[in-house]
């Protein structure tokens, strides 16, 4: 349905509930996705699907707690499907099946929360892991087999990060000589690049062929201590922020993963609308996964892509997440013409 | 003593929360005169001395300063006019060391930085003409005994170059020496032409030195007396506002236990 | 008494004998005239000289409902506030602990820390090991205690500043909470369990005469104490609270009580964490102002050395307060837990001690020691987290909401410093 | 006065980083005996009143207590055997009333909450007699007077039960009522059976009060007089150490000028 | 002078005009003999009165430089060493923040945020709006000393404790931080801009000369400071070190200064960072204790009320602190910036504030107020880089790394502060 946007909300708020959904996402220090991409495209898709509808948004700041109040709030404000991002995936059980007892709905968006939600959106993480391996891998070319590797995976407390680290290590071990670094950098670049120091101290300048870093954000911070340290070796990330494209561009960095924000965030939206309107949502979630306490939850599951110097043009350009004039600023204009995107 | 007094205090008033500490309470100092403020226990001495400090702002009343009215604001106002305080409570830095605290707020300097070596050498001439024992210049004040505190807040009073100095109390904690000499200086500042309000509660002092005496009786003034013409008892009875307390009480008993 | 009176007595009349002959009563003390007239000229003197007690906040609470309700409608919903008094319990509880380690001048860093690795006690046993419910509560709950008395033994007999041992102690037990937690990270608790019951229980299931009656009971209380008190004193010819201002006091509270009441009662009920918070509240407040320990917390907070003198045990006192305050931390643990079903590792971490500490400050506690009571932990963690619901229910911009709960709490302080400013150059600081 | 000491010193001995406070210090105090404690600014009076009450531990020397050896090595101790101290720095805890000072430590209780009625009365009483003026008991400490405070201090001493009472500069900032009101008290005490040790730089006030005289010079014993047979100036020599002093000097020259 | 002597002169001979009878040297004081063995045996008294001063912390560094070695036989690499000098250079930059602040006896919680905040100006202004470099970095601090302007206002003149003023900046900064931001978030500093060379630069790109000049410069400037300062002190006649101490002091730093600038040679050379770090110490320090302005803030830290009798004008002294520390955050800022190649929103979050403030505690500055010095930044903060660098060298698990951090920092406390306490009982403290 089309209509006009920016209807009256006051009218929406006490005329009620079957005219709003809830958003709520983890957290903004580590990633800057949730404010820049997920609820913006979220919004404008619910807009574009029903007219009148609004999103209320809250974000947790990282807190399991903070989430359940803002959910609680949601169901206090009589909304009747939220979009709930988890914190902590496995903390939601509870609160997922007293708002199922009260007849809200909950999408588990990117995280698969526990409980008996109605449908699941995210990026396969693991495969993400995997084709972070793989690039890394692409990125020696022939040197591979003989590569020693430095791992600076996510935070121990992220389960994600887990899944990363995993499907990292499905490829890497085998393709690549050893793994010979590996520790948390705790999502922060500052400790990343510390521990990257320390790697350099233990192994030695030649030590290492390539870094696997689990984010883009602690990526740039590695490459800052190893410029430092005259050493040049390939080094990826994932996020897809414009400072990793442009370092991308400049050849600092290797590759990226760029999850495609936009159908995520696009799927969950017409997820939330469809049950919100009562309709069937196996029309948009047709795949099937179990969670550690529900099964034959109805899902779609969306494949990140890699992206390098190679591929900005047919990727982030093309999706409109960054413009060329964002990349090309100042210093990046030279690599950007040699990369041909000027 | 003829011409404007270099401190008059006109109509002051004071109030603390439920406490009326001071109600129009007049007061003249002129230059070379040691004037004594006397009165009981919380009769608002210290306070009338606070707001002279400008450590508290009146709330009603004027003070007047070589004939010209001012404004006490705060402690930096009465010393640039040139008023230097011993307080009762000493207001010491227990922190920093005994130069330290001497020279605080007016510390000597040469190439713009602190010169240590100066000051060091006066602080050690200034205790000396106060004739105390001080383990070290160098000691924090914390590690002194309570009349070497107060002997370091006298000599604090005279760095500077006051027209006023007002001692709160000064030979409370003193021994019998140094008493001696805080009255010597207290005669040597008149004899320099400074004006001196001196509190104390111990008559015998303030009939040695005072030319004045004030008496503050429950936040009020209770008369001033010329020191020559004034007997002892008649300033008790104006202190204590009876002629008969405790201590007459008390001579009267031993008196008669004497016998 | 008038004033005059009295002084008149004292200076004509000057007993013979070695008894005293000044009365002990000031004349230029302004006393407070007798009944009702005398209450409310005291008051209006008190509002004007800064002496603004809770007022303030409770008026911030006011404006902050009104602000939130005229924003969205919904913020003065049975539900809404119903979630607020289920949500204060948690980080009201180490504002609790909190105000203990204030009033003694100090500080306690790891109270977070502490709550999330008491929440990670007590559902691993429960949980993973299998363990009775209320004895692994108990034993997260004990576990706190001994990490307190550990603080407090490096504060109070090795002389390490607390706020260097408990900031240690936040690094090293926010380890332990990862350990604790292990390789599989969190922990939900159990369905219908006693730690999911501490947030989610209503007395009765809902039943409306709990609520009734816990209010009525409060009040009765109240009121009843402030009688037999003022007739005590009266009765030893000292001055008293008049009957007509007792009768006022009674009368608010029985207002605030009743509403609460009958707003809680449109919803489902008596929620447990409320009695539970409240009631901690009432009985730490009695053991601070009424028994001869809170005393000692009071001197010690205003001078170690006069408490030292006067034979005070001071290491125990601060030891002590440790543990209770850590005890305290670990309660709140619990219901954070509860209130997001599972103890996770970033429980406790983040802004869950900064609230706590500003809800101390923010109901009137002092920074600077021997000034402050437990019902300031209560005022001001309901100020923040109105401010929080208000602000989830509006959905503003998370940059927006922090810099919005930077300056609220910044402006309540403002008030209560001006306040208290004003009040310390009128001689009551 | 015969039979064991209350309390007796032996052989002192008190050190702080560098300075060596005192040295070998005597001193015996026998039930219903007042002796007073002096000695110049610095002199190691405190100290030693502090080496008693038990906020120093002693470094050298025994002390006994009714002819028996004990250890004080908290405040505590002290007054469990029952020593009650007033300090020269007064020691109060500004921020809790005039009722919580006195009672700190011995509160009294009612079905074991604090009894505020009763302490409250009992505190007007104690205050009565010292008469002293205090605007409410109700008001916290930092908000009174020098001499309040002083006072509360000394009431402090008189809650519970002591056997040995030591006033380190009671009346220092007291004015002359209350002065004799206290030298009353100390009397009072006397006449109840307690050892009084004070501490004054007041000779008159030693003179009228004690029975025996003990002086501290730089931290030795320097001779313990009986009071009835002893002249001022005696005194004095002992405490500066020379006949020839400050005090002396200014008596001469007051007395060249007069004539 | 020995002292009997001086007793015996002044009992003797008393002068007979008004001039002092006493001698201002007390004979009770054991006081040093002159030449290098008196100084030995003070040493040796010192070391057993407890009054370590450095020496605990230098020892401290020692052992764990040690143990990293002994297990990972990296530690001691030059590069590791270089590593380490680079990276103290933005948290011990805030630590000097801190020691400001906390010889005032108060706390800023705000300067995470604050580096935070400044680091996201002078990227975005470089970055994004293509301001010169140099400018948008002294934009960035001099908006961090409006900052601390703003809470110095809020603290000194509406009376809001620091502690809650800072909080409430905690938060909001962060916030403003993300607004500043923007959506695209992280922004990278310019390739071999000035922001990137703050961390990478090595002085004359790596030209040993220039770390052997500097090594000795220090420690020329450090001989003849010394050296000037007893010639003047002995001839007042004041007691003076002895040439022999001085000699001895300069040659321990002559070692420590040469050992480390060979080390430095080892690798890349002098580090422009450690360059800055240690000037800013050093002026630092000589405005704390050579200037007016130093010793007022000491006199605020010792006692208000004293500090404004004497005229000092707190307010000022106080908001002028804020700045400063404000500043130096700012600074530390740009560094971590400058070592992370970006500016991003977590920049100063989490522990960095904890660290600094451990720092400064560490390396013996009170807590309390009025004690202290800028070098305390120094020494704690390479203390707390080491065992972060060492433990990373080991590969520890992340929760035990949390644990043994919290460890290590309560041991280094300890020993101190039970040294201070001894040092108390000695009355010097
Ligand atoms: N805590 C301390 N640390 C270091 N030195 C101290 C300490 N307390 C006292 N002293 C020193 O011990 C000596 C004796 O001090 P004490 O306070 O006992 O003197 P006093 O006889 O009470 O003097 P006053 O009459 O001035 O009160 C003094 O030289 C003082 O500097
Ligand atoms: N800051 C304050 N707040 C409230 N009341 C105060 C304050 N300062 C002083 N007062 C009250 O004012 C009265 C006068 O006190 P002040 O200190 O001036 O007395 P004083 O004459 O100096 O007495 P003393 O001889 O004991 O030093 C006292 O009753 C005291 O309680
Ligand atoms: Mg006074
Ligand atoms: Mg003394």
């Amino acid at each position: 349905a089309c209509g006009k946007a920016g209807s009256d909300k006051k009218d929406d708020a006490k005329g009620g509930d079957s005219k709003s959904i809830g958003l709520l996402l983890p957290e903004n220090a580590s990633s800057v996705r949730y404010e820049s991409f997920d609820k913006p495209f979220i919004e404008a898709k619910v807009k574009e699907l029903c007219g009148d509808c609004t999103v209320k948004y809250s974000n947790a700041e990282g807190s399991a707690a903070k989430q359940k109040q803002q959910f609680d709030t949601l169901i206090a404000q009589g909304v009747k499907v939220i979009i709930l991002d988890a914190f902590d995936a496995a903390s939601t059980q509870s609160w997922v099946k007293e708002a199922a007892d009260k007849g809200v709905k909950v999408i588990a968006y990117d995280r698969l929360a526990t409980g008996p939600v109605s449908a699941y959106v995210s990026f396969d993480n693991e495969k993400v892991g995997e084709l972070q391996g793989q690039a890394l891998v692409d990125a020696l070319g022939a040197k591979a087999a003989d590569a020693n590797i430095v791992m600076i995976n996510g935070d121990d407390a992220d389960p994600n990060a887990g899944k990363f680290k995993s499907g990292a290590h499905k490829v890497l071990d085998g393709k690549v000589k050893k793994v010979v670094y590996e520790q948390s950098g705790e999502w922060k670049p500052t400790v990343a690049g510390q521990k990257i120091g320390a790697a350099i101290t233990q192994l030695g300048k030649d030590g290492f062929q390539a870094v696997y870093s689990a984010n883009d954000g602690m990526a740039a911070a590695i490459i800052t201590q190893l410029k430092s340290a005259n050493i040049n070796v390939p080094v990826g990330g994932q996020d897809a922020g414009l400072d990793a494209i442009q370092r991308l561009v400049s050849g600092e960095q290797s590759y990226t993963i760029y999850k495609a924000y936009k159908p995520l965030a696009d799927s969950a939206a017409e997820l939330a609308v469809a049950l919100l309107q009562g309709k069937d949502v196996k029309a948009v979630a047709s795949a099937s996964i179990d969670s550690d306490t529900d099964k034959g939850i109805p899902a779609k599951l969306l494949d990140p892509k890699v992206v390098t110097k190679a591929n900005i043009k047919d990727t982030v350009i093309a999706d409109k997440l960054y413009t060329v004039a964002d990349i090309c600023t100042g210093t990046y204009a030279d690599a950007c013409k040699a990369a041909g995107l000027q | 003593m003829t011409g404007a007094p270099v401190l008059a205090l006109r109509g002051v008033s004071k109030r603390f929360g439920a406490v009326q500490a001071l109600t129009d309470v007049h007061l003249e100092v002129h230059a070379g005169e040691v004037v004594a403020l006397v009165g009981d226990n919380g009769a608002g001495k210290s306070t009338l001395v606070k707001t002279i400090a400008g450590v508290h702002p009146i709330d009603e009343g004027a003070i007047e300063w070589e004939g010209s009215k001012v404004a006490i604001n705060r402690p930096h106002d009465a010393q640039a006019l040139g008023v230097a305080t011993v307080y009762q409570d000493l207001a010491l830095c227990d922190n920093l060391d005994v130069v330290g605290n001497l020279f605080l707020g007016r510390e000597l300097r040469r190439f713009g930085a602190l010169d240590e070596v100066a000051m060091e050498k006066r602080a050690k001439e200034l205790l000396d003409t106060l004739s105390i024992r001080i383990p070290s210049v160098r000691i924090p004040i914390a590690a002194l005994s309570g009349g070497q505190r107060q002997v370091v807040a006298i000599a604090r009073a005279l760095v500077g170059d006051p027209k006023i100095v007002i001692l709160d109390e000064p030979t409370a904690a003193l021994g019998v020496e140094q008493t001696a000499q805080v009255l010597d200086l207290v005669e040597r500042l008149r004899d320099r032409g400074l004006g001196v309000i001196l509190i104390s509660h111990n008559m015998a002092d303030v009939k040695a030195v005072a030319d004045t005496v004030a008496v503050l009786r429950l936040g009020r003034n209770n008369g001033v007396f010329e020191v020559a013409n004034t007997s002892h008892e008649e300033i008790i009875s104006a202190i204590t506002g009876a002629t008969e307390n405790a201590v007459t009480r008390r001579q009267a008993r031993i008196a008669e236990e004497a016998k | 008494m008038t004033t005059d009176q009295t002084t008149n007595a004292a200076e004509k009349a000057p007993e013979p004998a070695a008894a005293p002959a000044a009365p002990a009563v000031d004349p230029r003390l302004l006393v407070r005239e007798a009944g009702f007239a005398g209450y409310l000229a005291e008051f209006k003197r008190k509002m004007k000289s800064g002496d603004l007690g809770s007022v303030p906040v409770v008026l911030g609470l006011i404006l902050i409902g009104a602000i939130f309700q005229g924003i969205t409608g919904d913020f003065l919903n049975a539900d809404n506030l119903t979630n607020i008094t289920k949500w204060v319990a948690g980080p009201g509880l180490i504002a609790v602990g909190i105000v203990f380690v204030l009033l003694l001048g100090e500080i306690d860093l790891s109270l977070g820390s502490i709550a999330g690795v008491s929440a990670a006690i007590a559902a691993v046993l429960s949980v993973r090991s299998g363990l009775n419910e209320w004895l692994a509560c108990l034993i997260a709950i004990a576990a706190a205690v001994a990490i307190g008395a550990l603080h407090g033994f490096f504060f109070a007999k090795i002389g390490v500043p607390a706020f260097v041992v408990t900031l240690a102690g936040l690094l090293a037990w926010s380890g332990l909470q990862m350990y604790v937690l292990g390789d599989k990270g969190t922990v939900n608790v159990l369905n219908d369990g006693v730690l999911a019951n501490l947030d989610t229980y209503f007395l009765g299931d809902g039943d409306v005469a709990f609520t009734w009656g816990f209010a009525v009971l409060g009040i009765a209380l109240f009121g009843a104490g402030q009688f037999l008190d003022a007739k005590r004193r009266g009765d030893a010819g000292l001055p008293a609270r008049p009957m007509s201002e007792i009768a006022l006091r009674t009368g608010v509270l029985a207002v605030i009580g009743l509403v609460a009441a009958y707003m809680l009662n449109q919803d489902r009920g008596l929620p447990l964490p409320l009695v539970i918070f409240l009631s901690i509240v009432v009985i730490t407040d009695f053991v601070l102002r009424r028994t001869s320990y809170g005393r000692q917390i009071f001197a010690v907070g205003g001078s170690v050395e006069a408490a030292r003198r006067a034979g005070i045990n001071v290491a125990w006192v601060r030891i002590s307060v440790f543990m209770i305050s850590a005890g305290m931390a670990a309660l709140g643990g619990l219901f954070i837990a509860s209130q997001q079903g599972s103890a996770d590792k970033l429980l406790g971490s983040g802004n869950v001690l900064m609230n706590s500490i500003a809800a101390a400050v923010i109901g009137g506690t002092s920074l600077f020691g021997g000034r402050g009571k437990t019902w300031s932990a209560l005022l001001g963690i309901l100020v923040i987290q109105s401010i929080i619901t208000g602000l989830d229910l509006v959905h503003v911009n998370q940059a927006i909401q922090y810099m919005i709960t930077g300056a609220v709490l910044l402006g309540a302080v403002v008030l209560d410093s001006v306040s208290r400013r004003t009040q310390k150059s009128s001689g009551r600081g």
